[in-house]
């Protein structure tokens, strides 16, 4: 026979403001199955919990319901209490009269039969929970770091400094992401190969770390802990045991016109090249799309000829790897919209029309033009530069509301960069609003502003076009009285906006991750668990979440590797046991299961797994699905699924729902 | 399929050779035109930005008319009367009350359910799959397809591909054997607004256009708005005073251009009614390739 | 007729079935199942068009089971619902072989699955023309109305089972109605009862259905149930495309989705 | 009479979204109808169908059954079956004449505690207006009906 004890919380006013407390206590008293009831000022307070703890030593409950805030609030605390007091946490369900009762409705005997009604619905669940255990699973302390840009590198760092195995899969021939390509930070105007660089090696020659450059995740399965990770290792065409990088292959290859993905296409690289001279690993590979060999079916071959160390092989194949990890740290960046996004702008057809990026790269001593700005159409120096911030960003007719958060900053950069090399020069800038918030941020682009003297514009640019070998920018000046102005450019650098991957959406799904509706990956909490993502043992780091700056990223990249450490710091996971079993009875039913197997299609975690039942000889008698109780999540689909019930979910089993129906409706609402 | 049309006042004035140029094209491919019955003033420029109700009462009335013909689409070449048209459809299909209100004003029933076609549409739906087969000549010479605003603005209205850099009469002037030019000024403002008011604003807007076309190499300026073909037509003069050398480059429509195509002659095109000689164009006709 | 009675005796002479699954006459010569092991009685073997029970049913039973190799005489219902048991992992122990007679009037011998798969596609039956006039009559019908129609029609229903028994696709060991902990189903059988009992019937064969109307043949209150799963199927075929007993691969609409599926009933 | 009665509804919800988002419209005091009574469920695709009818046959004059947005699903995918189930099941209750509009299915978020507000409100009206839900348990004490449904009974015997 249950014996209930029912505790109502007055939630200092919270509660009791609107709700009759003590006459839902009186009356849940007279519930069947209650053998105790009572009201508090503050149960989750210590003296509140210590009054449960007795309660139930006193009166011998076998189940409380606890009146009074959101499960999610505060379901842990007194299942804790009750454990405390001896029996079995899942015996305490909350009844949640707060969120759902005191606080949305006015003072009045409705509110409070409500809250009643509440109470009657949990102390009949209570009746039908039975005793759950936590499941134990083992965990893997290995990290899988997807994305070799500065996110992934410091995440991989901090996890492999802290003792744990790291495998790190890049999709391109080196790591380095981004950051590699810009010119110099801000607000400091420091290098950011100088600062990047140092970092790259360190991943490079960790012990704790495995690099896998030029390769990408082709399928995650499992659960935290425990996930089974194939990584698709792109057929390289370079044995790299066998390449020492001397270079003598890309200096030699005829197929010179690719356009070069690091300088953003404004030089062009080989067949067979590495991204950029400080890349790790420095060893080539070849793009088998533009290589002759393998465009023109075994034509010119001439790396493979002068290869000093006959690393060229051309028969490689690409290759999947499995391994093994406990959690994974999502860190695959961002890409930014180009010049040809915009029709206004002439659709990229101008040359000297370019983005933020491909200014990096003219910046850069490391880039086509050894960090002179000189522009694409003609090599000159232009004379007048006009940059664009919010290109794209913060317009619904682009269909892009957000803010990149990085333009403002990297314009004011760009603008200060360009007057450095030309003092001449004149530098516009186009803004909306100018969002420097950040360390020291404010600082700059005042420099920008009055030392630089960098012509800020308040207002948007309607269209650029092309007159007489100039760029004409026609905007408006919302300050001065709103005149429309006309500069004549030699050329524009538009700030155009960050977006997610190409390939985001695809990456979610391997990962079965959310996502908004930009792409950008969604964390689990918008405050509270920034880092995590939705599916236990997975993090986000970087630009992939949202746009970032290096500061932040970094930031949440080591963040992302805090989880993972935590996760790793013991030997094994507790987990909730609110998971679906296959019932199981003596022979000669064994299970009302049938195997029909339907229910494996809708299970998201595929948990769902055949068992061979056999006799002792050892004979099939039949075939039943059973619940990997490590892989289930507990979403109980599978069990509506079931024709016969014969899936049931934990916690939330057939019986409890149903006589929580009942309990509802039976002598309700009066 | 029946297709109605509603020329609009434009159309019968200063606009002339644009429904005789239309009519004409259409005539030749076999193509019946409707017009629609005791139409009414589209209240364009003067209307909407005096009442409200009236600038939908207005271009509703005609919509009441064709669907009482019967009509399942009209076609409206005139930029401003589509503009006017369409937002009225807009405003009568988006608001049940709206509806009745017009209804009341009109006392007659009026659902905005037909399609209004603009010009393009009508090409490119009803011309275009036939115009093979009556396209003689080629029109070899470079030319600047000019929309002006009320083609290209608002995008949901006027449906352009893409409206900031429309294609659509290039496509036309490219069937009529033309090689239509990129340039800058394709939906700018020639400042029809205050075509009466402030001649002197619409001389410097449109000499803009005017340069940036002729600066090009472009022969001659197509357009589908009567009301930008006259000012770059009538108001030559004053345009040619606000550039450092005047240009004396034919400012025609696009359906003008498509019927010299076709063979029809330039006056039953209405060639002969502009202010600035369109006999540079006409004897582009046949013309080896440029 | 002959040509079946001779393959049936072969197929049990030379081993290739040990029971054979088809239909003889009883004295008021109505066609009944019929189970032969022996090649002597093969001659009694009737099948027409008055054979309408779905054998597949006694596929389920434990004593025709234990014969492994089966025969089965069968029309294209029946073939449907041997197909969809065989996408739902049923019949897995069993060797089954299948005599049937195609349109022309000729014997068919299907020794496997996939023979089976492409003979049903080839064969595809389109809705029984009485049910779909009762279901065009029943959808033109007020809610009301159809519901009044139901309430009556079901309020004669006594919950004997017969067309939970009947039922290929009813293959549950213990079915919900017998479930006590909790009671799902009313035990007894007042309309609300069978209500309940007749909604569930319906979801659980909705999209899994084969619509050889042996539910509503069997009926000894005469309540069209088959109605109900022949109106989903159709829903369900409108709405998420998918025969039931169509392949082997099966594709059951209730166990997939589309990210696009209609939600205009959604708030 | 009836502007005295005050529907029962009772609401399905998933834990993650609609649970949550009633808690939103709690934490940000939202007030609403107080004739809603929520059972929590891990996810819509747990939810029983078997359950909404033991709800109308107790008494129950409205459901609502509620939970994450496509795509929003905590366990990627339990929405989307809901969904068709859902689909199956209305359709299913349309055919033997079940008045479905005492069913609403929503899509409520976490963030949508105002949405929530808002559906309890516009589903208690909306049943306040059909009336009390009598149909179901009228079934057990049901008279002979006028319409002549016995011809279209006779057909298919």
């Amino acid at each position: 026979m249950a014996r209930i004890g029912v505790f109502i919380c007055h939630c200092g006013e919270n509660i009791s403001a609107t709700v009759d407390v003590e006459k839902v206590a009186r009356l849940a008293g007279k519930l069947s199955g209650v053998a105790y009831s009572v009201d508090y000022k503050y149960m989750c307070s210590d003296p509140g919990q210590t009054l449960i703890v007795d309660a139930i030593k006193e009166h011998k409950l076998t189940g409380i319901v606890v009146g009074a805030c959101s499960p999610r609030m505060h379901e842990g605390t007194f299942r804790k209490a009750a454990e405390k007091a001896g029996i079995n946490p899942y015996f305490c369900e909350m009844a949640n009269i707060r969120e759902h009762c005191s606080w949305v409705h006015p003072k009045s005997d409705e509110t409070t039969q409500k809250a009643l009604d509440i109470v009657r619905t949990m102390v009949e669940k209570v009746k039908n929970d039975t005793a759950l255990y936590p499941i134990k699973v083992p965990i893997t302390k290995t990290a899988l770091v997807i994305g070799g840009g500065i996110a992934g590198i410091q995440a991989a760092l901090d996890i492999a400094n802290a003792g744990h195995q790291v495998i790190m899969v890049e999709k391109t021939p080196s790591i380095g992401g981004h950051m590699s390509q810009l010119s110099e930070t801000f607000p400091t105007l420091d290098c950011s190969q100088c600062i990047l660089t140092p970092r790259m090696v360190e991943v490079a020659q960790h012990p704790n770390i495995t690099l896998h450059t030029f390769a990408e995740v082709e399928n995650v399965t499992g659960f935290i802990g425990n996930f089974d990770v194939n990584i698709r290792l792109k057929a390289k065409s370079v044995d790299f045991s066998k390449c020492t990088g001397c270079g003598s292959c890309w200096q030699k290859c005829p197929s010179k016109k690719i356009p070069d993905e690091f300088n953003a296409g404004m030089s062009f690289r080989t067949a067979i090249y590495t991204p950029f001279p400080q890349a790790v690993p420095n060893k080539p590979v070849i793009d088998r799309a533009n290589c002759t060999w393998f465009t023109k079916c075994g034509k010119c071959g001439i790396c493979a000829k002068i290869c000093p160390t006959g690393a060229i092989d051309y028969t490689i194949q690409d290759e999947i790897i499995n391994v093994k990890v406990g959690a994974i740290v999502t860190a695959t960046g961002f890409d930014i919209k180009h010049s040809d996004f915009f029709p206004e702008y002439g659709y990229g057809k101008h040359p000297d029309i370019i983005d933020g990026l491909q200014f990096e790269r003219l910046a850069s001593a490391s880039g086509p033009t050894g960090g002179e700005i000189r522009r694409p159409s003609d090599g000159k120096v232009p004379e007048t530069v006009v940059f664009l911030a919010c290109a794209g960003s913060r317009d619904k007719a682009k269909g892009i509301e957000y803010c990149s958060k990085i333009c403002c900053m990297y314009t004011a950069k760009h603008a200060m960069l360009y007057k450095h090399k030309n003092h001449h020069g004149k530098a516009h800038v186009f803004y909306m609003d100018i969002r420097s918030a950040g360390k020291s941020y404010e600082e700059f682009v005042r420099r920008a502003i009055e030392e630089d003297d960098v012509n800020y514009i308040r207002g948007r640019v309607s269209k650029i076009y092309e007159k007489n070998g100039k760029l004409m920018v026609v905007g408006v000046d919302t300050l001065l009285n709103a005149k429309p102005v006309t500069i004549e450019a030699d050329m524009v650098v538009l700030a155009t906006a960050v977006v997610a991957n190409e390939d985001a959406e695809s990456v979610a799904q391997k990962l079965h991750i959310s996502y908004d509706k930009h792409k950008f990956f969604a964390e689990a909490h918008p405050k509270l668990k920034p880092v995590e993502t939705n599916t236990a043992g997975i993090t986000l780091a970087g630009a992939c979440q949202s746009a970032k700056d290096i500061p932040e990223t970094v930031a949440q990249a080591s963040a992302a590797a805090a989880k993972t450490i935590i996760l790793f710091s013991g030997s094994e996971l507790t987990r909730e046991p609110v998971v679906a079993t296959v019932n199981r009875s003596a022979a000669p039913v064994f299970t009302t299961c049938t195997g029909c197997f339907l229910c494996q299609e809708v299970c998201p975690y595929q948990a769902i797994e055949r068992e061979e039942i056999r006799d002792r000889a050892g004979n099939l008698l039949m075939n039943a699905a059973k619940v990997n109780a490590g892989l289930c999540q507990g979403c109980g689909t599978c069990v509506a699924m079931c024709r016969n019930k014969s899936i049931d979910l934990q916690g939330f089993s057939n019986q409890q729902m149903l006589s929580e129906v009942m309990g509802l409706l039976n002598k309700p609402f009066e | 399929m029946r297709i109605g049309y509603y020329p609009g006042c434009s159309l019968q004035g200063s606009g002339r050779e644009y429904s005789e140029s239309l009519l004409a094209v259409a005539e030749k491919c076999g193509i019946v035109l409707e017009e629609i019955n005791d139409w009414n003033c589209c209240g364009a420029s003067a209307a909407h930005s005096l009442n409200h109700d009236l600038s939908v009462a207005l271009p509703a009335r005609t919509l009441a008319l064709a669907e009482k013909q019967g009509l399942q689409q009209i076609l409206v070449p005139c930029a401003a009367c589509f503009s006017r048209l369409a937002t009225a459809q807009q405003e009568l299909v988006s608001s049940e009350e709206m509806k009745s209100k017009i209804a009341d004003y009109l006392e007659m029933p009026v659902q905005g359910s037909a399609r209004i076609l603009t010009v393009f549409e009508f090409l490119q739906e009803h011309i275009f799959p036939v115009a093979d087969q009556y396209i003689v000549n080629k029109l070899n010479h470079k030319t600047a397809c000019y929309y002006g605003c009320l083609l290209s603005r608002p995008k949901d209205l006027t449906r352009l591909e893409r409206p900031e850099d429309p294609m659509e009469m290039e496509a036309v002037m490219e069937k009529a054997g033309a090689t239509p030019i990129d340039w800058a000024f394709k939906t700018e403002c020639c400042g029809a607004g205050l075509s009466v008011s402030r001649t002197d604003i619409v001389a410097k807007l449109s000499a803009k256009i005017v340069e940036d076309a002729v600066s090009r190499g472009a022969e001659s300026i197509v357009v589908a708005c009567p009301m930008c073909q006259m000012n770059l037509d009538i108001r030559r003069k004053e345009i040619n005073k606000q550039m450092d050398k005047g240009s004396d480059i034919p400012v025609m429509f696009v359906t003008q251009a498509l019927g010299l195509s076709m063979g029809i002659s330039a006056d039953k095109l209405g060639l002969n009614r502009h202010f600035v000689s369109t006999g540079k164009v006409v004897s582009c006709v046949g013309r080896k390739e440029v | 007729m002959k040509e079946l009675q001779n393959k049936a005796a072969e197929l049990l002479e030379n081993g290739t079935v040990n029971l054979l699954i088809g239909f003889c006459q009883d004295v008021s010569k109505r066609p009944v199942p019929y189970f032969i092991e022996t090649a002597a009685e093969a001659n009694i073997l009737v099948f027409n068009q008055d054979c309408k029970n779905n054998l597949s049913v006694y596929l389920h039973k434990k004593e025709v089971k234990d014969a492994v190799k089966i025969g089965l005489v069968a029309n294209v219902a029946t073939l449907r619902s041997v197909l969809q048991l065989l996408s739902e992992n049923q019949l897995g122990s069993l060797t089954l072989t299948y005599l049937t007679v195609n349109s022309g009037s000729e014997l068919v011998v299907l020794g496997s699955a996939e023979e089976l798969e492409a003979y049903v596609q080839a064969n595809f039956p389109t809705c029984r023309p009485e049910d779909q006039e009762m279901l065009d009559k029943l959808n033109v019908l007020s809610r009301e109305e159809r519901w009044a129609f139901w309430k009556d029609q079901l309020s004669e229903c006594v919950k004997c089972y017969a067309c939970r028994a009947v039922c290929p696709m009813c293959y549950c060991t213990v079915c919900t109605t017998e479930c006590n902990q909790p009671q799902w189903i009313k035990t007894s059988a007042e309309t609300s009862g069978n209500f309940e009992y007749h909604t569930m019937r319906a979801m659980h064969l909705a999209g899994r259905c084969i619509n050889c109307g042996e539910c509503g043949r069997i009926c000894p209150a005469g309540i069209p149930v088959h109605l109900l799963t022949a109106q989903m199927n159709q829903e369900i075929e409108k709405e998420f495309g998918g025969k039931t007993g169509f392949s082997l691969k099966g594709g059951y609409a209730l166990n997939s989705f589309k990210p696009g599926d209609k939600e205009n009933f959604i708030k | 009479m009836a502007e005295t009665f005050e529907p029962k509804i009772v609401a399905f919800v998933c834990n993650w979204c609609t649970y949550a988002g009633a808690d939103l419209a709690g934490t940000s005091r939202t007030k609403y109808a107080t004739n809603v009574r929520i059972i929590r469920f891990p996810c819509t695709g747990r939810i029983d169908f078997m359950l909404l009818i033991k709800a109308f046959q107790n008494g129950a004059d409205g459901i609502i059954v509620s939970g994450c947005h496509p795509n929003d699903c905590h366990y990627t995918s339990g929405n989307f079956h809901a969904r068709r189930r859902w689909m199956v099941f209305k359709s299913m209750l349309d055919f033997i004449g079940f008045p479905t509009e005492r069913i609403t299915f929503s899509w409520v978020s976490a963030a949508e505690g105002k949405k929530w507000a808002e559906l309890v409100n516009e589903t208690t009206d909306s049943v306040r207006a059909l009336g009390p839900f009598t149909e179901y348990k009228n079934l057990d004490f049901s008279q002979f009906n006028q319409i002549d449904h016995e011809g279209i009974a006779e057909q298919s015997r």
